[in-house]
């Protein structure tokens, strides 16, 4: 039996004039768990808008029968607030005809707590919580809300390797639970470990909806992006040169040297953000530093600025005379960027209106051009399509290659294991741990320590 | 509804037209001679003409200024009180310097002008630095304190004596500003107004400067992250925009008025920051929006003149257009597409 | 008694202006519905002959004028500080127009009532701050309206209606400083141009002087009451009036001082 | 941008085709208001003034008003003399005669027939003044017969209240002076209390005031603050206070509360004053000065709210008064 069905939809966006949707189409059968996989800008946000009835199509036909609850991704809880509010918004249990009550909000979630298995302190404010802890929340938000199909979308994206796993034995059991799901991912992991189908799409069209126990994983990451995946080949036998630059860190001394890449991981409140604050303030001083933010959309680029503008914006007295700037000068440099770096967007266009692995591609290619020795790159992959990733880890592998150090600091452990000569643990605000010998690194050893276990 | 409001040129004619036709036509007995004259007379003589570009004048400097701090992310809600100080500053020194050079005692003005108001918001910015006292608060409070203070001086110690307006002695003519349309009003000051503009539009597109302030305004985040002093800028940001009220009373004493007299400033604040707002992002844009501004002032007052109508009407429309062009839909559909290549 | 007819209007406005902070907008018409509020009562009252007339059908012409106000703001996307200014320029061009054609006069328009009992809303006033702390952390409407000013999106998701909260919020501070206006207008039992005289701009600032909580507000206008009444009573020494005049906003601006630096301290 | 010039291009082009400027009508004269007419009984006076003169004889009359801000005047002056249109402007404002001497430079074949103002010499200009000062004076006298009277409202206090917009000259110089003499005369121990509202329409303000003043002793009140008298009127009303009104006949105000009105009789001067102009023997150049003695300042007594109100002994020591003054 069909939950969802939706036939021949079209979404149109005259904000930035794109054509979001056209022709979709998508059939979910009731107590599964269906992943929709594409490309950035393939729609699949859009899609699950319109699902969840906070967007509404220009034309064809959807039916849904069931309460959808749609946990987002990028979290919509509101930091100020804490979990009981936060859950309850919309579904507020009332007494006395217009008060809060509470204490049955209070009964009612800790009953879900108890039939899942989770445990959280409801009078928690939500800054106070990490990355999984968040999600956790947004998810007893939805099964709160009495939801049967729950859309999640890109769930994983910010999540440790243990959150993450723990996170789709909790799909799993909601699966059980009778609920359906939908879920948007990059991570093949997500898909080929607990979808039952997943559905292709590419530019606003339906490609294929595959059954996943009928493909094996390499096939899935080439449904997903289209192209070949290519793992990325990090070249260890390259012996790290000369000291390039150190900095301490709660006591400890981390020196990179010239062809290395050092990773930097740990879970969700660990302390990677202030780490990258203090780098940050770093290459700020120094111009052999080139930085590759976490936020992009805030620190990496400038939403509301000409594309150029976002270009130029770390080195504008380069392209300036008694400070005057030239701008033929800034755009023939834009245009080279764009057309070398392959971003899709012309020089002059509002920066917001680019699409996020394009964005990303704009940070690197600004950051690459100041020909710095040391990289600093924070959750360079995140939210990004596996075909831009690989553009990523290419363009890392080749800086490798040019005696260039890297600091890759990244939530995403295999990321880490893969590309890194070694690698630092972070846990509660200190290293935890440092593996050297990559050979026996696992995900599974990066998430024990990174839980803070370290005798074994 | 939805296909009117994807066409916001038609919405907004809709909008400001019917209104202002229909109010016309309740409160005038000659409505068509009464709009014609509202939206033909500020053009219907040199007189008329020359008094528009010199309402123009001021307004230009205000809402430059207002715009400078919008820019930096400051708010700017003392105006008033700072084209007062800048004109009360003007008027007292340019009526006792009479001892020195006249053109010594002008620039001597000016740059004290400068420094004065620019110092009032200068403190303001301090105070949200150092003290987290929003400067939309400060601003209006100092304000409202440097109009009475201001009112001391103007009504209290250099009234003129003998005369039935509350206002200074005149400044010596050598001082004023020259004339440019007699017998209208306007004045050189409007060429002063006009240049900064440009210079700041030029400023603002084409230095490294202009450059860091205008990213530093936009996202405080993005700019830091490249290494830009954004304090300085901030602080930069609320200065300039006092300063620059203090030169729109500068030019307003020196070109209009020749005296410092009391509540002269009267809306002056206001309209600029209305102005600013409308122009939004290109500081260009502040002498169209300006213009257009004492247009439908100057439109008015010949209504006035000229019809039966009233200096309440004029008001009505200028806020129905004022509503109606702050829509934001206007703007979204004049953003440069990234994937239209 | 000077003390409560002097902080109520303030009260009024303040906390009418907070609903839209936390809404996540700014109302600066709060001086403008002052004043037509004002207007509007007085005349009401004068034709009609019955001040209970003359309350309800005010309260019901600023709920449609704010209704209209708040929802072409939303619907235009326009930026609500120039609607807000556009509000108080069309008030006061609407209210000249209007006086003239009904009364033939631009100036006072009185009542010829000997007193008008305004201890109801002096009450309210001092109430207000406490009811909207309630109304805020208690009930579900306190909880959304928060929400709205936090988060849209996460009201959107949760398929509410954010506009809702976003207008009544503007409904309810123009409700409130019209009452403000009311309030003067019953204290004068009459109508003078500019009655607002700058309140709901003060109002504005004492919003932020008491840091957009309820309590705070409170504070905040008793602060600049107790300025005012001070500067009331130190008049008629050899002091200029000037400086009499500016000292409620420059005892403001020290307090407001005094307070952040406290708050800067204790953040550090 | 195109569009922002072709728009620009059909405004410019548009006088052109227009309505040229009317015939001229035999004569023709324009009201300028320092303020606005409606709810100024001085402003409305002058209006009905000359109408009254005008009445029946084919001459137009426009009444233009000036608004609040005394900065754009003379701008606004200018621009009715430049149209040419009108033979004679009639103003009333202190301010006016130098604002009018500054616009006669460049329109030297303007007209200026200006009330409550005084400047002579301008053979453009002709000016009428008030003895403001007898008016002020006969406010003063009667304020001092009702604070020191055993009226209900009235203390033991010799104190009486002034409250004022804020200062400027003519106030300073004539009004304040004559009220203090007034006074004076009744009783030299009498003090005034001056208070300032800061503006011309802060009603609420100037309800403050009156409260604080009335709990210091004043219990007769003079308010020369325009539209915030209101506010004094209202705080006297509730505390059983007493006002004298200024400029025009107050009694119905506030009936027991306002216990004396002086007042300037604008209309009949005006209408004097333009029917001169009228039969061209309105002596331009000149300014004049009118007095209680003309009649044209006068404390008003026949009005029944003030013979209801107001003890016979007060009453009849006013009369002599003003009858002193009128010699």
């Amino acid at each position: 039996m069909n939950i969802v069905s939706i036939e021949h939809i079209s979404k149109y966006f005259s904000v930035n004039d794109t054509q979001a949707l056209s022709d979709m189409s998508l059939e979910i059968t009731k107590g599964e768990i269906h992943a929709v996989v594409g490309e950035n800008g393939a729609g699949k946000s859009t899609l699950m808008k319109i699902i969840h009835g906070v967007e509404k199509c220009d034309s064809g036909n959807i039916k849904i029968n069931g309460k959808t609850g749609m946990v987002s991704q990028h979290f919509r809880l509101i930091e100020s607030l804490n979990i009981l509010e936060n859950i309850i918004i919309g579904m507020e249990p009332i007494k006395k005809k217009f008060i809060v009550d509470k204490k049955k909000a209070f009964e009612q979630i800790n009953e879900i707590l108890v039939f899942y298995g989770f445990s959280l302190n409801l009078n928690t404010k939500i800054k106070d919580l990490s990355i999984g802890q968040k999600q956790l929340v947004e998810i007893i938000k939805v099964i709160y809300n009495d939801s049967d199909i729950l859309i999640f979308d890109e769930p994983t994206a910010a999540l440790s390797e243990l959150e993450a796993e723990k996170f789709r034995k909790t799909l799993l059991s909601l699966k059980e639970k009778e609920k359906t799901i939908i879920i948007i991912s990059h991570k093949i992991k997500d898909i080929s470990a607990i979808s039952d189908r997943f559905t292709i799409m590419r530019k606003g069209r339906y490609i294929e909806t595959v059954t996943t126990k009928s493909v094996d994983i390499s096939d899935i990451s080439r449904h997903m992006s289209g192209t070949e995946i290519v793992n990325p080949t990090i070249d260890r036998s390259i012996k790290p040169g000369k000291e390039l630059f150190s900095f301490i860190y709660n006591n400890e001394k981390i020196t990179l040297h010239e062809s290395e890449i050092i990773g930097i991981t740990g879970y969700g409140d660990c302390g990677l953000h202030e780490l990258e604050d203090t780098l940050e303030e770093l290459s700020l001083n120094n111009k052999n530093i080139g930085y590759v933010p976490s936020d992009r959309l805030s620190r990496g680029v400038e939403l509301n600025s000409a594309l150029k503008e976002t270009l130029v914006a770390k080195n504008p007295r380069e392209f300036s005379k008694y400070g005057l700037l030239n701008w033929r000068k800034i755009d023939t440099f834009s245009k080279k960027l764009i057309t070398e770096y392959n971003i899709k967007g012309t020089i002059n266009c509002q920066t917001g209106t680019l699409s996020g692995g394009n964005l990303q591609k704009s940070v690197i290619a600004r950051v690459l051009y100041q020909k710095p020795e040391t990289y600093i790159l924070c959750s360079p992959t995140w939210g990004i399509d596996i075909e831009s990733a690989n553009n990523i880890y290419h363009e890392i592998e080749s800086l490798k290659k040019q005696k260039k150090g890297i600091l890759l600091l990244s939530y995403d452990a295999e990321e880490v294991i893969k590309m890194s000569n070694r690698v630092y643990i972070l846990y509660k605000g200190r290293i935890i741990s440092t593996i050297k010998d990559m050979s026996v690194a696992t995900p599974e050893l990066i998430g024990k320590y990174s839980s803070g276990i370290i005798n074994e | 509804m939805n296909n009117i409001l994807k066409k916001p040129a038609l919405l907004i004619v809709i909008l400001t037209i019917v209104p202002t036709v229909i109010l016309v036509f309740i409160l005038s007995k000659d409505p068509i001679y009464s709009l014609y004259v509202f939206f033909t007379g500020p053009f219907s003589n040199k007189f008329n003409f020359g008094n528009m570009l010199n309402r123009t004048s001021p307004l230009i400097l205000t809402s430059l200024g207002a715009f400078i701090a919008l820019k930096s992310n400051s708010f700017n809600l003392g105006g008033e009180g700072q084209v007062y100080l800048g004109a009360t500053v003007t008027g007292l020194i340019l009526t006792n310097t009479a001892f020195i050079p006249s053109s010594l005692s002008l620039l001597l003005t000016i740059v004290i002008v400068l420094l004065t108001t620019g110092f009032v918001t200068f403190v303001s910015s301090i105070l949200e630095e150092k003290y987290n006292v929003n400067s939309l608060i400060s601003t209006y409070l100092i304000s409202m304190i440097l109009i009475y203070i201001c009112d001391y001086f103007v009504t209290n110690l250099f009234l003129l004596e003998n005369s039935n307006i509350l206002t200074t002695k005149p400044i010596p003519e050598i001082f004023e500003l020259k004339s440019l349309l007699p017998p209208s009003s306007l004045s050189s000051g409007f060429i002063i107004a006009v240049t900064i503009v440009i210079m700041f539009s030029f400023l603002l597109k084409n230095t490294v400067w202009g450059y860091e302030f205008t990213i530093s305004g936009r996202n405080n985040a993005f700019s830091k992250s490249m290494g830009i002093n954004n304090k300085k800028y901030k602080i930069l940001g609320l200065t300039i925009s006092g300063a620059l009220h203090g030169l729109a009373g500068y030019i307003l004493v020196t070109g209009s008025y020749h005296s410092v007299i009391s509540g002269f400033y009267m809306n002056l604040g206001w309209n600029g920051l209305s102005s600013a707002l409308v122009a939004g992002s290109r500081p260009i844009m502040i002498l169209i929006s300006s213009l257009f501004f004492s247009y439908l002032d100057s439109g008015a007052s010949s209504a006035t003149v000229l019809s039966d109508v009233t200096i309440e009407l004029s008001t009505i429309i200028k806020s129905v257009i004022f509503f109606v062009i702050s829509s934001k839909l206007i703007k979204d559909s004049l953003i440069k597409k990234g994937n239209k290549t | 008694m000077n003390f409560f007819e002097i902080i109520t209007p303030f009260l009024l406005a303040s906390i009418g202006g907070l609903y839209t902070e936390y809404s996540g907008t700014t109302n600066v018409a709060l001086e403008g519905y002052i004043t037509i509020s004002a207007f509007i009562f007085i005349t009401i009252t004068k034709l009609t002959n019955s001040i209970l007339l003359g309350f309800c059908l005010t309260i019901g012409i600023i709920l449609i004028i704010s209704f209209i106000h708040s929802s072409l703001t939303i619907k235009l996307k326009a930026n609500p500080i120039i609607t807000g200014l556009a509000v108080n320029m069309g008030f006061y061009g609407l209210i000249s127009a209007l006086s003239y054609k009904i009364f033939k006069t631009k100036g006072v328009i009185s009542l010829d009532y000997p007193n008008i009992e305004t201890m109801p809303i002096k009450i309210l006033a001092i109430l207000l701050p406490f009811i909207t702390l309630f109304i805020i952390s208690k009930t579900r409407y306190g909880l959304r309206l928060r929400v709205r000013g936090l988060s849209k999106k996460s009201l959107i998701y949760s398929r509410i209606n954010a506009d809702y909260y976003r207008l009544t919020a503007m409904m309810i501070s123009a409700i409130l400083s019209g009452l403000g206006g009311i309030f003067l207008g019953m204290e004068l039992r009459s109508f003078i141009p500019n009655i607002g005289s700058g309140r709901g701009w003060i109002s504005l600032v004492i919003i932020y002087l008491g840091r957009k909580n309820p309590i705070g507000i409170l504070i905040g206008c008793g602060i600049f009451s107790v300025a005012q009444i001070f500067s009331n009573y130190s008049q008629n020494h050899n002091v200029p009036s000037e400086f009499i005049l500016a000292l409620p906003y420059f005892l403001t601006l020290i307090a407001l001082i005094i307070s952040m630096r406290k708050k800067t301290i204790n953040n550090r | 941008m195109k569009k922002i010039i072709i728009i620009l291009g059909i405004f410019t082009l548009l006088p052109i085709y227009g309505k040229s400027s009317e015939e001229k009508t035999v004569k023709s004269i324009a009201i300028f208001i320092p303020g606005v007419t409606a709810g100024s009984p001085i402003y409305e006076e002058l209006e009905e003034g000359v109408k009254l003169a005008t009445q029946d004889l084919g001459v137009s009359v426009k009444t233009i008003e000036g608004g609040f801000n005394t900065a754009e005047w003379p701008e606004k002056v200018k621009e009715i003399a430049a149209t040419g249109m009108y033979n004679l402007i009639v103003s009333s404002n202190p301010s006016m005669p130098e604002i009018a001497n500054e616009i006669s430079k460049e329109f030297p074949n303007q007209k200026f027939l200006i009330l409550d103002g005084n400047l002579s010499g301008n053979p453009n200009i002709y000016t009428a003044e008030y003895k403001q000062y007898d008016q002020a004076y006969m406010a003063g006298y009667l304020a001092g017969l009702v604070t020191l009277s055993n009226m209900s409202g009235a203390n033991i206090q010799k104190k009486v209240g002034l409250i004022i917009a804020y200062n400027y000259p003519v106030l300073d110089e004539v009004i304040i002076p004559g009220f203090k003499n007034g006074l004076k005369d009744v009783d030299p121990e009498i003090t005034i209390d001056t208070r300032v509202v800061g503006n011309w329409w802060d009603a609420t303000k100037a309800s403050e005031l009156t409260s604080i003043m009335i709990q210091e002793g004043s219990d007769v009140f003079l308010s020369i603050s325009g539209g915030a008298t209101q506010g004094v009127i209202s705080k006297c009303q509730d505390s059983g206070k007493y006002i004298i009104h200024f400029d025009s006949n107050g009694y119905s105000k506030a009936p027991g509360t306002v216990v004396g009105s002086t007042i300037i009789r604008q209309k009949e001067l005006t209408y004097k004053l333009v029917k001169m102009y009228l039969e061209n023997t309105l002596p331009f150049g000149k300014a004049e000065v009118f007095s209680a003695k003309d009649g044209y300042i006068d404390f008003i007594q026949d009005d029944p709210l003030y013979q209801e109100n107001v003890p016979e002994e007060i009453k009849s020591k006013m009369k002599t008064i003003v009858e002193k003054i009128k010699e």
